[in-house]
């Protein structure tokens, strides 16, 4: 009869990718159960947002997945005008595209440096941070911050874009498949980070499913949704791009998707570049949303969501027709892919865990809200 | 997917894969280092960087914030104090305190000011040895008032 | 109500449909801002989410949220998401809770029910009853109050 | 007065080399955060002293310095003792490592080859010291009451029973060829140009890959593995202690480095080498060289350490032993198997 051990994985824990807490049971390596703690980074984001105008909120969603606060501030800011109704002009929306596939990319390097890391590979990290610089630095352009951009406004945006933000996103773009060819020089081919891989932490599609798991996650295990296809917002459905899926919804796939969708951002940028229209960004009476003067939304309730990095980022908004929201609820991909780790890790080694986790590629501010 | 081919023998046996990462590490040791060498060497600042706060002057010298308080009333984290009073029919301000620690550098009490008296420059080296020095008063905000074109 | 009509119908329609095949269980279907939601009756909103995952196809449980109306008997609104992955139908299901009492756990229908209802229960204080392990997510045991009620006070006095 | 300089030279090198050997085990770890820091395109260290020489001096320093943390219900004597475990047979093990043969012109008291114990069993007094050394692991992981050293010290163990018999196996070939256990006699076998590295490729290969994984080293750093056991075995180490295993890992680096040297790359031998027609040996034209040669290539297998450790990711602990056990093993068998045969005229 063996004896189990009970090991504390985290909170602080060099992979636990923030404050994470996993409990694992554990016999010789082997994990026969785990439990999970979360909430140590709970700021009540939700609560916060109940007392705050429907403008700054928007920082508020710059602190949810710190990686991707563009995407956030897009998919909330949609949802507001949403409620109110609003159109904003093709070139806004286009903006918008383009940013969001941009923090797509920062993301998904930042997935294949953090990955590597974990599985104890510690070049590609320099290789992907050095890359997503560039684009830290044309945030910074624009915005003028580099992790909290706070660039969405209601109804548009915070300033006009300099024509030499897309000049320099095309000398980017143009350069980008190369940078992707040097990550998988290190990694795709190589048998050790092959034998990590393939076949650890395997979700099946029936299980993927059912847990509601989202993005590059639910698509690895051979589900193809992607929410850019499956109800097209912006300018998606003018965009000429596939979504990659997996086969076998392994760590190895979940990698090749993330792989495959920076190319496809690839293609989607070079589109926005090329198709992008003249004209305002911002919709037609941006003065009524405009910072100094809070505005008054219709009473009622909306669900938004967009494809994030991570997956599926949902705002569930009621309104009652105050300046403020009557409640928000975050619909988080990190939350949600989190919760099915349990059944992912069942009679895996510590080794295993570890690469699970980090393929989920979770954010802790995201997951604890 | 397509990275999902299995290693063929001839792979397998004289590694190439690893002989080809290896070849790329060794590449990047001759090349170029990217690292910005922080204290001897700066980033260029970018012109619009939100960095600490300042006043924008008249040019004759005088504070243009009539403390009309919009932006301490749109601060999401609730930072800045304001004070102001009449002097000759005109509303000048007494006090105005941001408390740094709390500032989250959104930028929104910039985009509040009616007056555009307020503005943010690209300093970024703000910090202390001392909690105190944290909060930036009226004194505070003309530091950099040069910096910003009137 | 059928899998393969899903194909023509909108959220709306797929709300009606479901009021149709549930005339006692759901007490309305209406559309809120483009957000097809149903109220349906407490007791049988298991029994309405186990018909749609397993004979309408909508499969994906994404979220379930407690809203507080302290002014409103029942006080608290328990909201499901639900949407299916082949069409792009989506349903806000919503349940009306008094103080006090509890709700039946999806969890056997759903494996995503498992930390939304917790995080539900933490959040609002609405216990889900079947959940294997119905305790605080976000919020550390023996914390008291629950955050997302509106009269959990929002800044307290510094000490 | 034969018998008093004897003992003289033998301390004097014991001084020299233990001293040397510490210089090169400090600085080792600049060279090896300034290489890695060049491949990874950034600079590595460089505050301290010009182009941070002085690094190694400071962390020494700090180390020194630092409190020693005792954890709660820890087993106080072996936890005192691991450290020492650990650097002892690192250290020892210096004492056949053959810098320059009696073959080098540079000599010292006559004939005095620059080793400091030229002992005919040199490869068992080898095997045998470094061999202990994961008992210090063990010791640390098992004593130190953290169920995350614990795990790296079962890994270590389980890894050295894994790794140590290819790691004996894969000199077996040389040993056959050479017909002596002395280092002495298996680098002049070697000459200047008949280096086992392509008599013996296979074993060459077998070898290197189980000092990498004697020496705890990435991809082989199981113990250790720091993104999923923290720090492995001495993750309660701090201080003076926690630098005692660092110091013993550098040695054991730079120890197992010049083995390689000497049984494939022909240790000392190297370009402007005569033959001495006299004497019928090799010897090196240029007085010294033969040290700068030896040195020069064992840093040649350093720096192959630390081009793997930015190169690859670590592999799996039972990926590991798979692979020694169901690969390693098997070649090194074969190896033997294939030496014996085209060397049957030798025995």
């Amino acid at each position: 009869m063996p004896r189990k051990m009970t090991i504390n994985m985290g909170p602080q824990h060099p992979s636990t990718h923030g404050v994470l807490r996993v409990i694992l049971e554990l016999e010789g390596e082997n994990v026969v159960g785990s439990d999970m703690e979360v909430g140590l980074l709970h700021r009540g984001i939700e609560k916060l947002a109940e007392s705050m105008t429907y403008q700054q909120i928007v920082t508020l969603t710059d602190r949810l997945d710190y990686v991707t606060s563009m995407t956030n501030n897009i998919t909330y800011v949609m949802a507001v005008e949403k409620l109110l109704g609003i159109e904003i002009p093709p070139r806004g929306e286009y903006i918008r595209t383009l940013i969001a596939e941009m923090q797509r990319v920062v993301n998904h390097m930042m997935f294949v440096g953090i990955y590597a890391m974990d599985l104890g590979a510690i070049t590609p990290v320099f290789q992907t941070f050095r890359d997503r610089e560039i684009i830290l630095d044309l945030f910074e352009m624009i915005s003028g911050a580099r992790l909290t951009y706070s660039f969405f406004r209601v109804g548009g945006m915070r300033e006009e874009i300099p024509q030499e933000f897309f000049d320099k996103t095309k000398d980017f773009n143009d350069k980008l498949l190369g940078m992707i060819a040097e990550y998988e020089t290190l990694l795709t081919r190589n048998r050790i980070f092959r034998a990590r891989n393939i076949g650890v932490g395997v979700v099946s599609k029936e299980y993927a499913i059912n847990c509601g798991l989202t993005g590059p996650v639910l698509r690895a295990s051979g589900v193809p949704y992607d929410l850019r296809k499956a109800k097209p917002y912006l300018m998606y459905d003018k965009m000429d791009f596939e979504i990659a899926v997996g086969d076998n919804g392994d760590c190895y796939d979940r990698y090749l998707v993330r792989i495959k969708e920076l190319k496809e951002s690839q293609k989607i940028i070079a589109q926005c570049l090329e198709q992008m229209p003249s004209g305002a960004s911002n919709c037609e009476d941006y003065k009524k949303y405009k910072i100094p003067k809070p505005f008054k939304v219709p009473a009622g309730e909306v669900y938004f969501s967009t494809e994030c990095p991570k997956g599926e980022l949902g705002f569930y908004i009621i309104s009652d027709g105050t300046k403020s929201p009557y409640r928000i609820k975050i619909n988080s991909p990190s939350y949600i892919n989190t919760a099915a780790l349990s059944g992912m890790i069942e009679g895996a080694l510590i080794a295993d865990v570890v690469a699970t986790i980090a393929s989920l590629d979770i954010v802790l501010g995201e997951l604890d809200k | 997917m397509e990275g999902d081919k299995k290693l063929s023998l001839f792979e397998k046996i004289f590694f190439i894969e690893i002989i080809k990462g290896h070849l790329l590490t060794l590449k990047y040791m001759f090349g170029k280092n990217v690292t910005v060498m922080y204290p001897d060497e700066k980033r260029a600042p970018v012109p619009k960087s939100r960095g600490i706060h300042t006043f924008k002057l008249e040019s004759d010298g005088t504070e243009r914030c009539n403390a009309c308080g919009l932006c301490a009333k749109f601060c999401p984290s609730n930072c800045i104090t304001i004070k102001g009073e009449k002097v000759d029919g005109k509303r000048i301000v007494t006090q105005y305190d941001i408390d740094i620690t709390r500032c989250i550098f959104c930028g929104m009490c910039v985009d509040a000011c009616p007056k555009d008296a307020i503005a943010m420059v690209e300093e970024y080296e703000i910090s202390v040895y001392n909690k105190d020095e944290m909060n930036l008063d009226q004194q505070g905000m003309h530091k950099y008032s040069s910096r910003v074109p009137s | 109500m059928k899998k393969e009509n899903l194909k023509n119908m909108n959220d709306i329609g797929a709300a009606e449909a479901l009021k149709k095949h549930f005339p006692s269980a759901v007490e309305s279907a209406e559309l809120v801002n483009h957000e097809a939601v149903v109220y349906v009756r407490k007791d049988d909103i298991k029994k309405v989410l186990a018909y749609l995952k397993e004979k309408v196809g909508f499969e994906y449980l994404f979220s379930i949220t407690g809203v507080d109306y302290p002014d409103r008997t029942p006080r608290f609104d328990i909201v499901y998401h639900l949407k299916t992955l082949e069409h792009p139908l989506q349903l806000t299901i919503k349940v009306k809770v008094e103080e006090g009492t509890d709700v039946d756990s999806v969890y056997d229908i759903f494996k995503s029910a498992n930390w939304c209802e917790r995080e539900a229960y933490d959040m609002v204080g609405v216990p889900f009853k079947g959940h294997p392990n119905m305790t605080r997510l976000f919020m550390w045991e023996g914390f008291e109050g629950y955050p997302l009620r509106k009269d959990f006070p929002l800044y307290t006095e510094d000490k | 007065m034969e018998v008093i300089l004897g003992i003289a030279i033998i301390l004097i090198k014991i001084l020299t080399i233990f001293g040397v050997t510490m210089f090169i085990a400090g600085w080792t770890t600049w060279v090896e955060r300034k290489i890695i820091g060049d491949m990874q395109f950034r600079v590595g260290v460089e505050r301290t002293g010009p182009y941070g020489l002085m690094q190694p001096m400071a962390d020494g320093l700090k180390l020194f310095f630092k409190e020693s943390i005792v954890p709660d219900g820890c087993d106080r004597v072996t936890y005192e003792l691991a450290p020492v475990l650990a650097l002892v047979p690192a250290i020892m093990s210096i004492a056949i490592v053959p810098f320059a043969g009696s073959a080098d012109s540079f000599k010292i008291f006559g004939q005095t080859p620059f080793i400091a114990a030229n002992i005919n069993i040199g490869i068992l007094f080898l095997f045998a010291w470094s061999s202990l050394s994961p008992y210090g692991m063990i010791f640390a992981g098992w004593s130190s009451n953290n169920k995350y050293s614990l795990l790296g010290a079962l890994r270590s163990a389980a890894l050295v029973i894994s790794y140590e018999i290819p790691f004996g196996f894969s000199i077996i070939g040389i040993l056959m060829i050479v017909g002596s256990l002395n280092l002495i006699d298996i680098v002049n076998a070697q000459g200047s140009y008949h280096w086992f590295i392509y008599r013996q490729p296979v074993a060459a290969l077998v070898f290197f890959i189980s000092i990498v994984a004697e020496t705890n080293r990435p991809p082989f750093d199981l113990s250790e593995a720091e993104s999923e056991l923290v720090a492995g075995y001495f993750t309660e180490y701090a201080g003076m202690r926690f630098s005692l295993f660092f110091l013993g890992e550098y040695i054991m680096l730079f120890v197992i480095s010049s083995m390689f040297t000497v049984f494939f790359l022909g240790g000392w031998h190297g370009p402007f080498i005569s033959y001495d027609v006299v004497n019928n040996t090799w010897v090196q034209a240029i007085p010294g060289i033969g040290i700068l040669w030896f040195v020069i290539k064992s840093y040649f297998i350093v720096f192959v350490y630390m081009w793997l450790r930015a190169s690859l990711p670590r592999i799996r602990y039972d990926q590991m032993m798979s692979f020694c056990w169901k690969v390693l093993l098997p070649l090194s068998i074969l190896n033997i198997f294939t030496t014996a045969l085209l060397n049957l005229d030798k025995l």
